[in-house]
């Protein structure tokens, strides 16, 4: 694809951006090798393998990983393809497992990637001597594991590209979201874990509408979600607010931070701030009373913006609500330029006790996924906008990104600029 | 004759009309007499399906409702607010409506108590949508009806479908699949 | 024991049996057969389902047989000539024959009167055509099946299954697809 | 694709066509651009929508449509797809409306497709003034209407490019099977309504073998159809002629006519005539007496030709019966090389009595459509005749276009021969 | 109330709490039981079904279990190693064990002797596996049952599931598919 | 695809093979056009069409064919396309005609393939005369013909190119293994016949995982075998070696055999010799007792070498066990990158009591085929090997051929190298 054509995709003056790139073949192929195989994405919690030996499969794009914790407790993500005949070398979704042994033709790898080569160890490559005359150089074939690998605070990223940017760098000041994501409701960092299960589904939307919904789109609200605000699923039981759980009342003065050149961005801002909602439940009301009041002071303390709580989208494709209503995280996994993987984790304080730990879960549950009364609409959108780019004509036609056009100002954030409307496009 | 056989075949008739009864109202869309079915204290649970070791399959099949993350796990409260969501006319996963069928097979009675009936069930729900958009959901059930007061017949037409002799006081729905293949789960199942 | 209620039992199973032996009768390809169990003023109809608001789905939500648009809204005639045409071993779209699968369940007695009984219940036809060739019909029926002569078990092996008993009369198929997925409806539902 | 391959593709001269027409990616993708995007349509009939705010949604080609009426009375054919980011606006299948309003941002259409501004009406653009600042140039942003629309008697048409023929050039001296196809039995124009309800599914052909068919292949008529014309479905119920309704032993002179330049074609000439079965039922038979004998009358007053009748094809995808028996129409619309949606509407005199109405219908729907005991056996043969051109091997043969070549005969219509055999490749 | 046709209700309801009790088994895993369930000379066939001419459908529509190739065409001894290859935890193909559920439906006695009953139904085996791997297996069979002691009831609930007083010796399987459209066969049908 | 892409797939010096030759779509496409189209294909088993008139459906690659034996007793092979418009003209898997008549148009074709054209024969061209003026040149327009037929002693085999080489130079001295698939216990060549009934199924795997497992890959045996292996289906019951009916203590000296140039291969040698197993019934063991023998003699009065069992497979597509346990065939029909349509055939003596009989076909088909035990675990590697290579990093990643490299030895049969370990790639 030459790169005029490229170009031609986005007018970014002219608030126009061409809907080839929600529905070209070739642009997503383009995507897959230029953006999945080189940024840094979510791979799962380090709380899903707490253990020695444990596991669970995760995606990167479109390749399928596993998050592992070997003897030493160190955390690997290792390509799930045998380096012999490229094998899915573990089929299980979670596990405890002293190496993986490939059904095929039985090499074995241990829980850090290494083909077992150590006499004793579990397996190993099978005739290893007689049929390789022992030349097969072991340590040249693992399993294939990512470039780099962070942890933040218990959120596991990787990259497939040695020449990534440092995690810190990738993500810039946007960490602020993300360090709320990774902390408890009175705000300390790293304790939260994510509850068993992670829901998978397809959709038949390209991946973008996922990234741009969470981006900063609250544009969306009120039309696609008329009807879970006629009904009420927060604690208060109507209004619109206590869907997100903030004190009614409050007005956002940003609508949303755009991290212009790093593709980040999120609905609000740093300081933009969302309490909880008196609950039925007095100890309910009482343990978030007594986590935002713990909140406050350490955040002022570590000198953390109380805001940052989204939605907002990791570029490209982890999109979260930061917490603590709700605390969820989702991955948009290409499979085609019309069809997309979703993922979601759902993290609750480590410390919680079950009453509140239950409450949130449900309200998780009833929020998102595809069976939450708000994410349904948005998914019916995300995928009819899809379809009907599609056509001859329709695909001729520009979307129309002229909301917030020129109404941005710079952000106190390093390569932030907030807007009441801005909405970043994709950079594809 | 066996009384007591043909006593057992009289309930599980009454079983199945009511659970027959259950699914022309999904169908039809009578979503509010659907809710009258069921227990205040209804538990509707579909939980997540795993794939792990032969070994681990009785213990970690499945997650588990009231501790981790499922499909469904919800009572009569987030019932009732899928009803209302869907009588807005503006829950766009639903509107225009789609068009559903819910097919219940292999309908047993696996313990049936004084006060309680366990059933278990297959399920096929369908779902075509807009123009030629369609999903399968296939999996089993495990029903728990309980008795209430009421006569089984309130029609008048010689029949008794357990409309006011039951409620549905639990239901566990294990779906086939791992991956949703599904955009959602706007169904009532 | 309540003698209505067995009797009831009786009925339902009757039928049950009658709508059974109708779909092995399809499903064998036995259609003239499958033709005798038809009254001769049958009505036959498959309207269109159409995407509308909400508010207009009860007036609107259905093409009306007898003035517009169906898949099928046929008598007894047109039916024998789709079996005399399945007959002629040159109906290419038949020709070689699908395999079909009628699958019925759900079925529930919505009305009985002395002399027809009005029956609900769900389908899945399966088709499978030459190599891979495969689709589903799946849906919702409404048959009413009239009482006729006959001592209900023309076989003598002890259990009635309604051939000589019961003819339809009536059969209403609500299909789920609004765009038909399959190329043809060549099939007897 | 370089042009020397489009050439190879058709000889006319030795009658054989490469089947990569049929069943090729580029070749279809390329249909979609020059033949689609650029010819006259059929969108429906004006009966579908006869009430100011009355619309069906439809499709040319590819790209989804809705035909609206507005409150002046207007005809119009909107793309059905929101200006905004796509979403598909309208998701029924019929409606009356006072306007659209899009689910995923709430941007609201009127019924002419223009951007809803004006303060007091419906909606609008959520946040028009705080958003855009007042400078969303609404006039720019409203539905995308085709760039011509015509009514030839209540048969709407439409094209997307607005330097295409005037529709009365496209359609040339063919009109005449339209101005049959828009006329009741007893010839008046324009006075025939459609059934309600358009039958729509899926076959797994290439769209040309549809056109074709009706086009002026009658030579599939008898090994095709051998089974129904054993059994029967006119009103005598025996002879393959009471199909159509013809008076039987009569013999047809042409049997097809050519617009070589245009595409269109028939089978049968303008001068064919078919008339009317004698039914079982006598008010039948009386009624279409009546019918004819006003036709007749009117016809040779309006120096109008007896025959016509057809099946024919207009240019690219239209097909159908000129009636009344049947009056039916017919849109091929491409979804892949071997992949096509069907739609079928249904015509009856506007003022029929029942009885006629009933018989016609049933009739038609015992005819044609996916129920339908010809149509059936058409459609098995048009899946597996492109199913077996898929083969590596296959696709290289070229299909025979021989029947009938060299033996055409000028017509006295412009721009047409006439043939007893001849059928008319498409321009692809 | 006629007391055969009380019977022979007993009787239809026996043999489908048999066949849903049998599709429990299956779909929870335990085959162990399931192998239980059938006779020691158990017939276990799956002919081919081929496309030939209509005239020559009955003579030739089915490959001929005995003499030709078959899906299936096994005893008890088959079977059993199935169901050993099943518990090695290394049967790649079910490991992870793949998530199954029977369907059983239109279930009618077709022929009932002293000692045996023959009953036709149709399946749906739906399969999901690993992710979004899915498979349908839909068609039509015939079982025979045999009479064995017992009394029927062998959990004291009341009701009689026929485990002990049934087994299973004979089943045709016709699959409606002519290509087999899932990549195996490693379910029990 | 620049050569140079071509080259860079496999390097076979350091044993390691680009992924891309088992899951993108233009090298999938190249095979077509270069391997199947070009290659000697088996078709079907002369015994499956005993008698004149007799025909059976199979397939060559991705196009249709009809194997044919006409009045006269020939074979023939002709592609399942009409001349005319392409329509599959025969859609029965196997049947006794006097000719094909389409169903389309109606042009009717003998057993031999040649349009009907001599009045008095039937149908033909409806319209001949009238329709083609008579001009219609019948003898080019036959259903096609593949340019070449062997029948090697029952197995039938064809190839679309002109140009191949006789079919014994493709073969060259794999002809050892042919010549036992074609044999019966006893060594007679031509004396088995093929069961009625030809399974046929599709797998989502590449179809050259399916050539490789028996083109030498015994490599695979223990590890993806193990559950059947734990359980028994042979006679014995329970070790893993009677899987093949081998005399156990048998030691294979040379695993493997490749024909280097050809494409062929297969497991053991043309000396490995597996005898016949001791079975429960004693006129089973009797049987074999008495052909082995009658073999050994048959072999050593030939000059036929002992072995040449297989496992094997004649390239692209053909793979077996050359028999008796079990003999069999396969041929993997490519469909697209990941998804292959697989045939089966069981040969028994053509004389074998009916018990034998039984017993074999009892034993094929708890072997092989979507039901074997055995083959459910190799399709369950070869699906997801294939799917697990997809992904946009596993698919740059090579696969590993090393094993055995470097220590083949010549072969005393013509361009064949031996090896303990060697497996030969694909000359895709
Ligand atoms: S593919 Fe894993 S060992 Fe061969
Ligand atoms: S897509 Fe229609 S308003 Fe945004
Ligand atoms: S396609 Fe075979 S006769 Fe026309
Ligand atoms: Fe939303
Ligand atoms: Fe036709
Ligand atoms: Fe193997």
């Amino acid at each position: 694809m030459a790169a005029d054509r490229l170009d031609r995709l986005v007018d970014a003056d002219a608030g126009i951006i061409s809907r080839d790139i929600f529905v070209d073949a070739d642009i997503f192929r383009i995507e897959l090798e230029q953006v999945f195989a080189r940024a840094w994405l979510f791979v799962g919690h380090a709380s899903q393998v707490p253990n020695p030996g444990d596991f669970v499969t995760s995606r990167l794009g479109t390749d399928e990983v596993l998050l592992t914790r070997d003897d030493a407790g160190e955390l690997h993500v290792l390509l799930n393809s045998c380096r012999h005949r490229g094998m899915k070398v573990c089929r299980y979704d979670e596990g405890n497992t002293l190496s993986f042994t490939c059904p095929y033709h039985g090499w074995s790898y241990s829980t850090d990637g290494t083909l077992v080569s150590v006499a004793g160890e579990l397996l190993g490559v099978p005739h290893f001597r007689p049929g390789y005359g022992g030349a097969l150089d072991r340590s040249a074939w693992g399993l294939v594991p990512v470039a780099q690998v962070a942890n933040h605070h218990g959120l596991v990223f990787a990259t497939w590209d040695p020449q990534a940017p440092p995690f810190a760098d990738y993500v810039g000041d946007f960490h602020w979201w993300l360090d709320n994501l990774a902390s408890s409701a009175s705000g300390e960092k790293g304790k939260v874990v994510a509850l068993r299960g992670v829901q998978k589904w397809r959709i038949r939307a390209n991946w973008k509408f996922v990234a741009e919904n969470f981006l900063g789109d609250n544009y969306h609200g009120p039309p696609s979600h008329e009807s879970v605000d006629a009904v009420g699923i927060g604690p208060g039981g109507t209004a619109a607010a206590t869907r997100h759980g903030a004190a009614s009342g409050q007005k956002r003065s940003i609508a949303s931070t755009s991290f212009v050149r790093l593709g980040h961005g999120a609905t609000g801002s740093a300081h933009y701030f969302m309490g909880y909602p008196t609950f039925e439940e007095p100890e309910l009301t009482e343990y978030f009373t007594r986590c935002f009041a713990a909140r406050r002071a350490r955040f002022e303390q570590e000198g953390r913006p109380p805001g940052a709580m989204g939605p907002a989208t990791l570029f490209p494709s982890l999109s979260f609500h930061a917490g603590p209503f709700p605390r969820a995280l989702l991955v948009a996994h290409p499979i085609s330029p019309t069809e997309t993987e979703v993922w979601r984790w759902y993290l609750v304080d480590a410390d919680a006790p079950p009453e509140v730990v239950d409450w949130l879960r449900r309200y998780y549950l009833r929020y998102s996924g595809p069976a939450g009364l708000v994410e349904q609409d948005d998914m019916e959108n995300w995928d009819y906008a899809s379809e009907a780019s599609e056509g001859t004509i329709a695909r001729r036609l520009p979307y129309n990104y002229q909301l917030g056009l020129g109404m941005t100002q710079p952000s106190e954030l390093r390569g932030a600029v907030e807007s009441e409307y801005f909405m970043t496009e994709e950079n594809a | 004759m066996p009384d007591h056989a043909i006593e057992r075949l009289l309930l599980q008739q009454e079983i199945a009309e009511f659970l027959h009864h259950e699914a022309d109202l999904l169908d039809d869309g009578r979503y509010e007499d659907w809710l009258d079915l069921l227990t205040d204290d209804v538990s509707y649970v579909m939980p997540l399906r795993l794939n792990v070791a032969l070994a681990e399959l009785p213990a970690r099949g499945l997650t588990r409702p009231g501790a981790e993350v499922c499909w469904f796990d919800e009572g009569k409260d987030t019932l009732r607010k899928r009803v209302q969501q869907l009588a807005t006319g503006v829950h766009w996963a639903e509107e225009p409506r789609s068009r559903v069928s819910h097919l219940v097979t292999n309908i047993r009675l696996v313990a049936v108590t004084p006060t309680e009936v366990e059933v278990s069930c297959r399920f096929v729900v369908h779902r075509n949508r807009v123009a030629a958009e369609t999903d399968f959901f296939v999996g089993r059930r495990r029903d728990t009806l309980r008795r209430v007061d009421g006569d089984g017949d309130d029609d008048g037409d010689g029949g008794g479908d357990g409309r006011t002799r039951w409620r549905l006081c639990r239901r566990e729905l294990l779906l086939d699949q791992n991956v949703l293949t599904a955009k959602n789960l706007t169904l009532l199942f």
